[in-house]
């Protein structure tokens, strides 16, 4: 078996290397296709987080009542802070939001000083993270903070928010529609490679069948070199990605300076490229086996 | 060790290339088939390495009903057996050295021996000073003399030659008729499809004449 | 030269049509990658329009001196007209911004009868639209408002915009080095594939080529096979495409409801479309060119 | 018609098959070309249409210089020649009757008498009845007589052939070799690589011997 399978990879190497004028061409495809997909991956990465990000000033605003005893408050907190969509909390005071209606206001300032009492209520302000669920869950938290003792009002702009989360959903799943078409055409594009290389080697096949050599010996050393050429496609890809995006990321972030807040432009975490090489390989199998199952039969 | 009996090949059904052929060659026989172009001869070996399927009739070989072999064992069957091709057949990737030492690779000969048993029998075909040489590089002589290497190199019991002289000059088709002969007087079967009377006349063994997919001269 | 050409396509047909398991794969490589083309050129205008949507409801707000005189009024609503990126402008009078006030602050509302004139000054509320330039024009626009005679204060929310301004932005780079990649990539791929399917028939031209057939002669039919192939392909994906979207148009609908008001979800234009299949035989002419110079030579 | 002189080919340093050849056929002759197994024969006769270049010497066929013929002018001058190719050299996604037929296609001969002509030419090599098949269902004579059929259909000034008869039965082999004099006698030049010495005794014209890249006996 170890025997079979060291013969496997030099005849399939051996072939990949003969043969480099094609090889490199499907090598190339495969690499195209690993290269779209990684751009995409990394792309998706960060309009996700800066998604993410821009929800995370979506903003609540729960309005306590002038009666509010302490313990209501602090049971209103608790509420707030039980929520995981709740990423800060700002306490507002009636003196604060007096304040802050005179700054935003000044022609009214006289007006206010003398209302009998401060109208203003005092709040707690609450950033919000986004998270898909988090629509219907503050709906839900809304309404229940409005029925809470010691609560006058709850508003929050579910506008922005609601268009951010759903953006955010969309961008994931148009990304989720995009990668597995990719990855399809990745698979069917290597097959097809393939394959086009088998029918141009058919000849070989048929006289290595004729000459009574079993079908593994045969078709081995194909499977191997998709597995060769697939994982030869993919590093090269990274490394193209990797170097455009060095070159690209000064442009990209003067771009987006100070809008996006990206931080340093990210590239694919270790686990997503050997996540992406294992796939090419597996893609370059598996479009070996299918050629070789096809075009190389007994008869 | 071959048995045929009432075979027929059409193609289509206009074209009978065999047309109910019945032949006997015993074990360690050397048997010459000859014949017209066209007459039938090389479907007749490819029906004898199971390349072709017989439209009618039946076909034993050693004991196997080659009509009732798997996949798997067809291509046993084929690794006991030595093919000449009329077009030679050579892997166009593979040297010359290659071509013939996978015929030994794929019966899980050892390595060394693998080297061994092939580099002597180029130098039997002449051909030792050309073994990393790919096919294309060959004159026409050279390739068919690689082809008759690869058929030998594994001592088959059953060596099936279709056209294995076209190529090559009087004297050299007489050298390889030897080794033919000396394969034979060691107990393999001997089929040789040849169109050269002068080497038929020179050889002098048992000869059986096809035209248009019939026996026209049983033996 | 019409009898060559006849042959060219002629024998390209016969080609293409003798070797159609071979054709098949090629053209379904081309198909895909207009598919995925076509897919994100969709993707990329509905998003387009979604954030054109968004910006729309940005808002600028032209407060007004009371002692504005109409001229003055007029003056500042004919510099609003004038900037393109305005698209709708909100006349609020002195006494429209006290009702609201009234009504969003029920408490205070005493204590604005008490005051001894009406506050709130009357301003115009302009509705933006986003165009690439519109941030910096706006920031121009806003700062020359606020120096006209009547004019009290100038403010808008650029925060908002700016970001929507710049991710429409970002979208159309993305989309623009997406759809580049992808055109190299189907040329990439195409060549390759024409030159696999040609590398299978080298013989063929060599025989081709010894026989003494003009250089033409030779590679003509392959140009037009690559063309064929590259036309049927485009078809293809476009087919594809408008089934997949008339099947998921119900479920994206459903996603956006409300969100994104979409309308019906568009199609590909036809001069699109159009440029789609044209660019696909462009890139298969082309890939038969390479492929047929590099193969094919004399000796 | 033929002027080969001082006409050298090495592969790479050590294969060295044709040998300082000097050579003289003239217009309207008929001459053999033999000797044994990678004497050369092949290599010259690819020279003689551009196939493959000297190392050193000249070429010069029917006034025009090989070696200075510019690569559309090679192709033009092909379509004069008549090439039977040791190999067939047959398309093998063209049937029979269009791959003889391209060889007058290309020279803009009108439709009809492309297939009038090929028609006749095919009739003359025995194979009318396999005008639709493809060379994969044809035996090894039947290819070797097509790729004959296309040497001979565009009536050239000089055809060479390599090693035409090697898949023929003698009686064949005569009747193609009938069509080569049929050729000759209408003013072609005619120059035919051969190991068959029957053959060539039958026919009797001036026969050239190649051996080891050398003329062993000039004529
Ligand atoms: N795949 C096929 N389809 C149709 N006809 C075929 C096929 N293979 C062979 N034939 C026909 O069958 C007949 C016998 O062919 P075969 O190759 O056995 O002849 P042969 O005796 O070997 O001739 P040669 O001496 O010319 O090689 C021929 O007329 C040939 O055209
Ligand atoms: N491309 C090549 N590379 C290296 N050697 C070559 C090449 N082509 C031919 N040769 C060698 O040149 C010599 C002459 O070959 P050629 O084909 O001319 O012989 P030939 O006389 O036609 O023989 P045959 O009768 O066997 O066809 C042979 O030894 C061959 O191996
Ligand atoms: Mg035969
Ligand atoms: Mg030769």
């Amino acid at each position: 078996m170890i025997g079979g399978l060291t013969y496997f990879v030099d005849e399939g190497w051996t072939s990949f290397w003969r043969g480099r004028g094609a090889s490199i061409l499907s090598l190339l495809t495969i690499a195209i296709a690993v290269f779209v997909l990684g751009l995409l991956l990394i792309v998706g990465g960060h309009a996700r987080r800066t998604i993410d990000q821009w929800s995370r000033s979506a903003e609540l605003s729960v309005y306590l009542a002038d009666g509010a005893t302490p313990d209501e408050r602090s049971a209103v907190e608790r509420a707030l802070r039980a929520e995981p969509a709740v990423i800060g909390i700002d306490v507002v005071s009636k003196a604060q939001a007096l304040a802050r209606f005179r700054r935003d206001f000044p022609d009214l300032a006289p007006a206010t000083a003398q209302a009998p009492d401060n109208p203003f209520p005092a709040s707690f302000e609450v950033r919000l993270g986004a998270s898909s669920a988090s629509g219907a869950a503050l709906d839900r938290l809304a309404a229940r903070l409005a029925t809470m003792p010691g609560v006058a009002d709850v508003r929050f702009d579910r506008r922005w928010l609601d268009r951010l989360v759903s953006l955010g959903e969309f961008v994931r799943w148009v990304g989720f529609g995009l990668t597995a078409i990719l990855v399809l055409a990745a698979a069917l594009t290597v097959t097809n490679v393939v394959r086009l290389s088998m029918h141009a080697r058919r000849d070989e096949i048929e006289i290595m069948t004729l000459v009574g050599a079993p079908m593994a010996f045969i078709r081995g050393p194909f499977v191997c070199e998709g597995m060769i050429q697939g994982g030869l496609g993919a590093v090269l890809a990274l490394g193209a990605l990797y170097a455009g995006m060095a070159l690209a990321a000064p442009h990209l972030s003067a771009m987006a300076a100070g809008l996006f807040d990206l931080g340093a432009i990210r590239f694919l975490s270790w686990t997503a490229m050997a996540g992406l090489v294992a796939g090419a390989m597996a893609v370059g199998c598996l479009g070996g086996l299918v050629a070789a199952w096809r075009t190389a039969r007994p008869r | 060790m071959i048995d045929i009996d009432g075979l027929s090949r059409r193609y289509g059904g206009a074209i009978s290339a065999l047309d109910d052929v019945t032949l006997h060659v015993g074990r360690g026989e050397f048997v010459f088939l000859t014949g017209p172009s066209g007459a039938g001869k090389s479907t007749l070996l490819r029906i004898l390495i199971g390349q072709e399927v017989p439209t009618s009739g039946r076909v034993v070989v050693d004991g196997k009903d080659l009509s009732a072999l798997k996949p798997a064992d067809i291509q046993r069957y084929r690794r006991t057996v030595g093919f000449v091709f009329q077009d030679f057949k050579l892997v166009p990737r593979k040297t010359v050295f290659e071509n013939v030492m996978f015929a030994l690779r794929i019966l899980g000969v050892p390595d060394v021996q693998q080297r061994r048993k092939t580099f002597q029998v180029l130098k039997w075909v002449g051909l030792q000073h050309r073994a990393t040489a790919y096919p294309i590089e060959l004159s026409g002589g050279e390739q068919q003399r690689v082809a008759i290497a690869r058929a030998l190199v594994n001592e088959p019991v059953l060596v099936l030659a279709d056209e294995p002289t076209g190529n090559l000059d009087p004297d050299l088709a007489i050298e390889i008729m030897d080794l033919f002969r000396d394969m034979n007087a060691g107990g393999t079967t001997v089929l040789v499809a040849t169109h050269d009377r002068e080497l038929i006349r020179r050889v002098g063994r048992r000869t059986v004449a096809l035209d248009h997919g019939r026996i026209a001269r049983p033996a």
